[in-house]
């Protein structure tokens, strides 16, 4: 069987992490960066059968170089399928036929609300970043939807900036009291420190991996309210070293991944 | 019609300042040459509709030549995040200040087909819950409207329809009646063509009517709703063409530093755009600057499509 | 995931009495082979939906296969006029009364487009002053509906999204994956299997994955929304597929004449779908009949599409 | 110049009447048969910057055979454009860049309204006919409005079983109050016999002019309600020797055209 790994950074476990997340079959949307690499590396071991779309609107892309962005024309040729994001975003996702969808923004809370759009005041903002792009009807729409942020105090915090991208809002039943798809929303929070699940009940976010190379404590510190951790809390499992050697020899050998987070 | 003419031409033609303008593009074919003789011809108060922006987007803003945007999302890709003449203008006014509407890479192409279709809005499932609803700039009330869902009864989201008065694409090829062909990614070129009044093609190649007939299926755009057919090779760059050049990552990245400074974009812009003439003039530079070994480097490999018969 | 099947097993799996189906095909890439196995397995109640209805929806009404029909035209064409086996349906009610709800080109596909936007209703500009508006079938007062546009306060008129059980949509080629490639003329392929719930591609021919890989925008159906494939060549003879075979006009002339009685119509029905097993039978029995020459001499002639660079 | 040709057939004078309408620049929407003719006709003389759609989605078609329906796979090589009958009706035509309209019908009353979907009762139809198709959309959008028909008193009726394509309904002003756009409608029929229009004030049809190889009277016995004539009716003007010879030897040189009619 696989060995586990001690050599990994934390970005590499958390693509292993997102992958983990995958089931067989599952229809995935994903932007370039880490979630593409989760997406290949579920597809190469024990998900064959899922499905990878992207949102520029390639299906089954086969790049041969890490891309440099979701709309890479790398992307292009040898895909199942090619045309555009807005057939991505209406045909397939806003249709109900996307299983799983990656998301990353600036700022998460306790309910899976993510922010990227902007920090403080909408109109006169501290910071103004990307905007919605797919994230927010992503994140409406696809059934089960994991997201992936570097773990930091101003990161997560007790209520975004602004709602970018609904999680559960303020709490349980929220989503379909404002008009969402039943069976939709956020399941998992991946971050540098630790893994996070949503509590069924409460709908509030809580601490169920830290990584090994982390504490409980420091994960509680790096976040902005007051986080629940599961009693059954234990270290995330290490990675494969079948993952970590695919991961850097064929998903991301040019190993833009380490470059782009570092 | 032959409607082949310069971009000096068509651009002088068919954009006027205060327009809404339709720029093309997803990570590819993006209309970088256009934008350039839109900032040489100095027009302003342009509002842009681009579902994705791309440089041309921050070029254009801190050119001074934008009022308002209606897009989805602005960051320029992994590495670059927001450009900094966006970030200027949104932040600090400069040059100037730039209304903004926030719509998604699912609405914003809702509304561009809704305009392409003639129908004047239409519904969407999303933005439900977030801050999109909550927050508006200049459309107003207009951005979105809930009304009861005359099947259904449910509550039902209505966006309306967008209906630029100009659009610019970038295409692989044209003929000279502006019969559009693409391949790779689509974008919403279509769409925004489609919603537009008037349509500008920018063509790595132009292509007889003929061969345009070898593969019809390739046509996003026939000519009889084109206005402007423009031959302008390496007119992405440093965006890439699917089958005729990769992206220009280092060219973007030099254009994103130098960016930084109200200085340095201006420093760019003398150089790139208003000390060149057009896109042959813009070509040279580079090549002159870099060596034809980079620009060459830049050509796009081979991955041929098979043949197909349109026999019958 | 492997989809390859037989007909027989593909509609067996996902085609039932009852269901709501759309038939793909503009008078191309007609789905008469899977009609036939349909007939075959004796399936009823069928609500078909079919923008522009060819042979296939005649056959499958004089069968008795047919209680509902959602349609904008029911004529076969130049010099055939309306099928007589939907003539006495309609006008003598054999062998059953099939209920009829009259769209338009326009109206239809848009209801296909919602289906396949996962919105519940669109709005249309057309219909208004007509007896479309008058007259309703089983759709009732769900065929349109109207209402005050909520931007412009006009009156706007919205038809609902139509999300048929399954589709049936016949291609030049696809893998076994179920990615469907097209070319020539669409029709409403891509809008009719992405409303639909299942979907079955028939295809002249399989080809690999890596092949389709080698020109994916001419993929209109990927594969992960695809249930069932099957290989089917001649699957929409008599009528034509660009590329591979022209319209068999003397043979529709032939069923056309037949069918003016219940005998002839049931005679051309026993030895074309009942006497044959599957479609490789069928044209076997044609073969047969007529003779290879004939076969052969529907044949495309050479026409093929130029290679396009998808390489960066 | 041109010479006018006295050897003609009915149907070969409805399409040089066809092409009379179509002024260079146009727009057309066409099926087959005799639109397609009468739109290659202008083309061919006096309108080289028309464009002919095709209500199966091609723009700009080069059959080299006559087509034997909308969607005769003949049409698809070398158009400048093919993909759907959606394309067309829902992205040109409802849009509004249609500047004419070809259509046929089963019954056309005095204000241009048109029946093609049945005689008698919806419910119980006499004769059950084709239905709308692109139609109605066409007869609702299109700019100008030209319609082909062989004369008829079943055919030129007072007012239509059913109204699957709105003409002027019954009278001035009742298209814009249906809710139809401005300035559209049928501009001209045009049948076996002669040319009519729609007065400008009354919306009602009348004779424009006979066709030469019938009279004023004739024409009126086939028309079933008191048909108004223009005091300045005049004998259509014959086809000339060069659009004859066009038709015939370029156009329908498999003379489809008048197969069908016959």
């Amino acid at each position: 069987m696989w060995e586990w790994s001690e050599d990994y950074t934390p970005e590499e476990l958390m693509v292993v992490c997102g992958a983990r997340e995958i089931k067989d079959g599952d229809v995935l949307i994903v932007g370039s960066g880490m979630p593409l690499i989760a997406a290949s590396l579920a597809k190469r071991t024990h998900a064959p059968g899922c499905t990878m779309l992207l949102e520029s609107g390639v299906v089954d892309a086969q790049p041969r170089r890490s891309p440099q962005n979701v709309a890479d024309c790398c992307l292009t040729p040898g895909a199942a399928s090619v045309h555009s994001f807005f057939e991505m975003m209406a045909t397939h996702l806003q249709s109900g036929h996307i299983d799983i969808g990656f998301l990353a923004g600036s700022q998460v809370d306790k309910y899976g609300n993510i922010n990227s759009t902007c920090i403080g005041d909408y109109y006169r903002p501290e910071l103004r970043l990307p905007g919605s792009g797919g994230a927010s009807p992503i994140g409406c729409l696809a059934r089960r939807v994991l997201i992936m942020m570097r773990q930091a105090k101003h990161r997560f915090v007790s209520r975004v900036d602004y709602i970018t991208t609904p999680g559960y809002l303020d709490g349980p039943g929220a989503r379909e009291r404002a008009g969402l798809p039943p069976n939709t929303g956020p399941v998992a929070v991946i971050s540098t420190m630790g893994l996070f699940r949503f509590d069924s009940e409460t709908k509030e976010m809580y601490l169920e991996s830290h990584h090994p190379h982390t504490t409980v404590a420091e994960v509680i510190e790096n976040t902005d309210w007051e986080l629940k951790v599961s009693p059954a809390v234990k270290p995330t499992p290490l990675p494969s070293e079948e993952e970590i050697r695919l991961i850097r020899q064929e998903l991301d050998p040019q190993g833009m991944l380490r470059r782009v987070l570092r | 019609m032959n409607k082949l003419m310069n971009m000096d031409e068509a651009i002088t033609r068919f954009v006027h300042s205060g327009d809404m303008v339709y720029l093309g593009g997803y990570g590819c074919r993006c209309v970088s040459s256009a934008s350039h003789e839109i900032i040489r011809q100095g027009l302003r108060g342009l509002t842009l509709v681009r579902c994705s922006l791309s440089d041309e987007t921050d070029w254009l803003i801190g050119a001074g030549c934008v009022s308002r945007l209606l897009t989805s999302i602005v960051s320029l890709g992994v590495g670059m995040g927001l450009g900094a003449a966006f970030r200027r203008a949104m932040e600090q006014g400069i040059p100037n200040k730039v209304e903004m509407e926030d719509y998604t890479n699912l609405s914003l192409p809702m509304m561009l087909m809704a305009g392409s279709l003639g129908i004047p809005c239409i519904p969407v499932k999303e933005m439900w819950g977030s801050d999109l609803l909550k927050f508006t700039s200049f459309l107003g009330k207009d951005k979105f409207k809930i009304i009861s869902c005359p099947f259904t009864s449910q509550s039902l989201m209505m966006v309306p329809a967008i209906n630029p008065d100009v659009a610019i694409i970038h295409v692989q090829q044209a003929d000279a009646e502006g019969n559009a062909q693409v391949w790779g990614m689509e974008g919403d070129c279509e769409l925004g063509a489609k919603a537009s009044g008037k349509v500008i093609v920018t063509a790595e190649r132009i292509i007889s009517r003929e061969a345009i007939g070898r593969d019809p299926n390739r046509t996003i755009m026939p000519g009889f709703r084109v206005d402007a057919v423009v031959e302008e090779p390496w007119g992405s760059h440093p965006l890439a063409v699917t089958g005729f050049y990769d992206i220009d990552q280092e060219f973007r990245l030099m254009y994103r530093e130098a960016s930084e400074t109200i200085e340095g974009f201006e420093g760019f812009m003398n150089e790139w755009v208003y000390d060149v003439r057009d896109r042959p003039g813009y070509v040279a530079h580079y090549q002159e600057k870099y060596g034809i070994e980079r620009l060459e480097g830049l050509k796009a490999a081979p991955y041929f499509s098979p043949s197909v018969n349109y026999g019958y």
